[in-house]
């Protein structure tokens, strides 16, 4: 078969909705923009880790440590999954992670902004966790197998932590003065980032038509963004909460809510790195890397004196 | 001594164990050399806030007095805190964590296990559903402390000064006092002579096999810390960090 | 706004600088290179705890709600606090903690010299009084920026990789609201952009000689975050510390 | 002179009360008893730095803190005369800082307690300043010159800190039921080390016979600690505060306050060692001399290059 023939071939059982296996034929740029894709999803749950690690020792309810604690660790899973996920393209966990720390893979630029209130968990969890739910459920119908499979169990975890998220900024919001305070304060820094975190409209995504045309992903940026507006919107107000769009108001006729302009450039620029927590997160990550070098030597050499005494007592 | 009293006084000094040790380990939370580290410190932490939870909330229960295990947990002051000094010590490195949780978890197994007998029936049902998870960390922290210690030769030498470090505090994790006997002699809990002399055995078997040794500390004080609510210097900070939000607003709901 | 608003406001920006720097550096005591310099980082910190003092004191005099600097500084909730991000990055190593001193001390000395011309009375004495201690803190700062920046290679890029950390936090520094304009107005306070030309100035020359770079840090987000209240990840943990023994003795007296 | 006959004159002199200098010729054992206790001496500031300095970032107001910082400050002030007093003895810094770090100088071992509660920064100014007074008011009647004389000007700071340490302790003692807790709990804790610290009874005191005999002590500890708890006693009472040694009694016709029995095996465990933060003490005096030592080397290089540069503008 010529190149062009297989490529007809694939692009025809994608169009058919079948799903695409790891040992069958698929074209380079397709399996480059997975690799991609999936790693910087991998990368965004690992990363994702540490704003809201960073409020584990401060819970202010042993209940809220422990939830907190569990969907950490769900996180670290799903990091596992994906990993495993991309390796099925024929890539290894050590070569996405040194494209993590050396900077040359993104993650969730999201996970840039720092947590600096309680009231962030709440936040991250209905608005961050919220955004991520309504794309992967539409990533969860895209024609590659592995990640297709993977979004599926991720998402329904993810709907788990969506509503206790939504569970603590709600009572926050019915709770003290102090306490709404607090929720209305992280809702307004969360915001923004969370519009800009399903990425650029259509126009501007670059990587848009080839990953549609794959169906690897199968719905645009803007339609994805205008279904999550439309959860959360009635949510914040069920909640008693504004939010701080001043343009925001819901159109009748076409039964959405229409929001102000993004702030794309603040959205590229925490892209580019120059975010507020950027070199926070990069450091922990380097750190974690380096300071875990011994243990992961002793492991391996420990490892290695077993097996050649198994070796030994074999012969 | 009532049986009453001093079962909530061993109830406390369990249910801080877990609460500090847990609080501890989630500070590493997404710090950790791999993954699967990170998942499975993750998952002791959340093991021990858990049995803190049911153990305080029992606690309080015998208290009487209307208070919550938060109440207890965020609302005590430093001198009322009755954890061993073992659970306070700082994380270190991944080393030092693991030297300080097979210690612990070869106590709190054997703990548990004895609890399983007890008359008592919170206690008993209790050990009877954390045991499981107390089995996996102790399988764990034993995996990795014949790994690093058996490892290289830089592993060793860090295995070995982790063990130098904490073997002080491990003599109080069987000092008893009042509210032992009272509880022994109703069958409650065990005579912690029988635990260490299991304890013993048990941890001198890994740390052989980890080609690592114990150190000679006949010197140390012998703390009876834990009896007089005396802490190490780290215990202030853990305390300010884990209490700060809620004694900052003492009459919200979370 | 009223003028008496605007001055509450620029005295407890002042103050919460002067505030968490001097809380920052109060955590390297007894842990620096030499005895020299741990009585140099004390002195400084000694220094702004006392200008802290005296701005939150005047704040609170003029809030007149029979408060007193103590329940500005142990009793305020992170979002009230107005202190720039700068003075709460981490200490890091020696040449970090200098860097960062160096960097508020031009600006802190500048404004000093600036209030020494000021219609207020208050600020007036307050700079002639401070801008002695700051006059030394930057001769201090700026001596050691160009040791270490001239020093071994070691040195040099320890000291890039700080000012290339910290340089984003500057522009801050100069961010101007309705409170200067109202107090600029009065004759009470400079121009911000005009203490910025000379700061960049001056900043440059030791960065200059220290044989450092300035980094291209264009693409920074600008913060805005003073204005609104917002913080880095750090100030939760320097407040928990800081506050959590008069936070959790609301009534105690010390 | 034959050796003799200076160790003759050199007591002597001693006896008749004058001062040695620095330049002049004292015997071996003299200079190495000094030099130990000097070098002890300035340790136990350097070290004591540390307990206090555990509580800066934590003063319960900006007063105390102020004060506190400025305590600190004074102690590193002392360490660094008293490390000059050592050096006229033929001795330099860092060979004694090298000392302390290896484990081979000692410190005062009292520094090896934890500082657990804010009333501790009221116990440290109150009974170690306070002992540490009265040994040194002692120490400055001594016939070494330059330390004498440093013992003169460290004693006038010293009874200023030992004032502010007893107004922290009385205060608390008066306060809420949660203080007087706290001041209680602070003196049990640091009574006994306080009755330690001043040394061994004189019969067990391997140093004392020739320190005395040189008059670099020129009394006993016996009757320096005495001296201490009759100072001491009265002032515990007038806050309020019980002495937590259940055979403490006034001898009417001594008229000194007589104490049970002093726990010296504690003590000799504290000073090998096994004491409770000897371990954390060390390690942070180490980890000061390591982190520190790209900042000696740098300014090392540049004091070298600028010496250089001004010799080539000279030549």
């Amino acid at each position: 078969m010529t190149i062009e023939e297989r490529e007809r071939e694939f692009q025809e059982k994608i169009d058919s909705g079948q799903k695409i296996e790891p040992k069958e034929w698929m074209p380079d740029e397709y399996r480059r923009q997975l690799i991609r894709m999936i790693g910087q999803h991998a990368h965004s749950e690992i990363v994702g880790m540490l704003p809201e690690g960073n409020w584990i020792t401060r819970a202010p309810s042993l209940r809220r440590k422990a939830v907190l604690l569990a969907k950490v660790q769900d996180e670290a899973g799903h990091g596992l999954y994906l990993y495993s996920a991309a390796e099925t393209l024929g890539i290894d966990r050590q070569t996405m992670i040194n494209q993590l720390i050396t900077g040359k893979a993104k993650y969730s630029s999201i996970f840039n902004y720092p947590t600096t209130s309680w009231a962030d968990m709440g936040a991250i969890g209905w608005l961050v966790d919220g955004a991520a739910i309504v794309n992967q459920t539409m990533l969860a119908r895209g024609s590659y197998g592995p990640y297709s499979r993977a979004m599926v169990r991720i998402c329904k975890e993810e709907s788990f932590h969506n509503r206790q998220g939504y569970e603590i900024i709600y009572q926050l919001a019915n709770g003290s003065e102090a306490q709404k305070k607090m929720a209305q304060d992280s809702l307004n820094r969360w915001w923004g980032p969370s519009m800009q975190m399903l990425g650029p409209s259509d126009a501007d995504s670059t990587n848009s038509a080839v990953t549609m045309n794959w169906k690897i992903k199968v719905e645009s940026n803007d339609t994805v963004r205008q279904r999550f507006i439309d959860r959360t919107v009635p949510q914040a107000h069920a909640a008693g909460l504004t939010i701080p769009d001043p343009d925001l108001k819901y159109n009748e006729e076409t039964e959405h809510w229409e929001i102000g302009e993004i702030d794309w450039d603040e959205f590229y620029k925490v892209i580019k790195g120059y975010g507020p927590c950027n070199a926070k997160r990069m450091k922990a990550r380097n750190e974690a890397e380096e300071q875990g070098k011994w243990v992961r030597e002793a492991a391996a050499a420990y490892a290695n004196k077993k097996s050649k005494k198994q070796e030994k007592q074999v012969a | 001594m009532t049986e009453e009293k001093a079962l909530y006084n061993y109830l406390i000094r369990l249910g801080d164990n877990a609460l500090i040790l847990g609080q501890r380990l989630g500070e590493w939370c997404g710090h950790a050399h791999q993954l699967e580290s990170d998942i499975a410190l993750t998952n002791v932490a959340l093991d021990q806030i858990g049995q803190a939870r049911l153990l305080l909330s029992e606690a309080a229960n015998l208290q009487g007095e209307g208070k919550s295990e938060d109440h207890l947990a965020f609302h005590r002051d430093e001198q009322d805190f009755r954890n061993n000094l073992l659970v306070e010590m700082e994380n270190g490195d991944f080393g030092q964590t693991i030297t300080r949780q097979f210690l612990f978890d070869v106590y709190q197994y054997h703990l548990l296990k004895a609890f399983c007998k007890s008359e008592n029936d919170f206690l008993k049902a209790f050990a009877e559903k954390s045991i499981k998870e107390v089995t996996y960390h102790r399988s764990l922290s034993r995996d990795w402390m014949v790994r690093l210690g058996d490892g290289t030769e830089n592993s060793h030498q860090k295995m070995q000064d982790a063990i130098n470090l904490l073997w002080q505090y491990t003599g109080e994790l069987f000092e008893m006092d009042e509210s032992d006997e009272v509880l022994m002699e109703a069958g409650i809990v065990p005579d912690l002579s029988e635990i260490k002399s299991i304890w013993d055995k048990e941890v001198k078997t890994v740390i052989d096999e980890a080609t690592l040794a114990i150190p000679d500390t006949r010197g140390f004080m012998a703390t009876g810390a834990r009896k007089k609510g005396e802490h190490t210097e780290y215990m202030g900070y853990i305390l300010s960090e884990m209490q700060y939000l809620p004694r900052s607003m003492p009459d919200a709901k979370w």
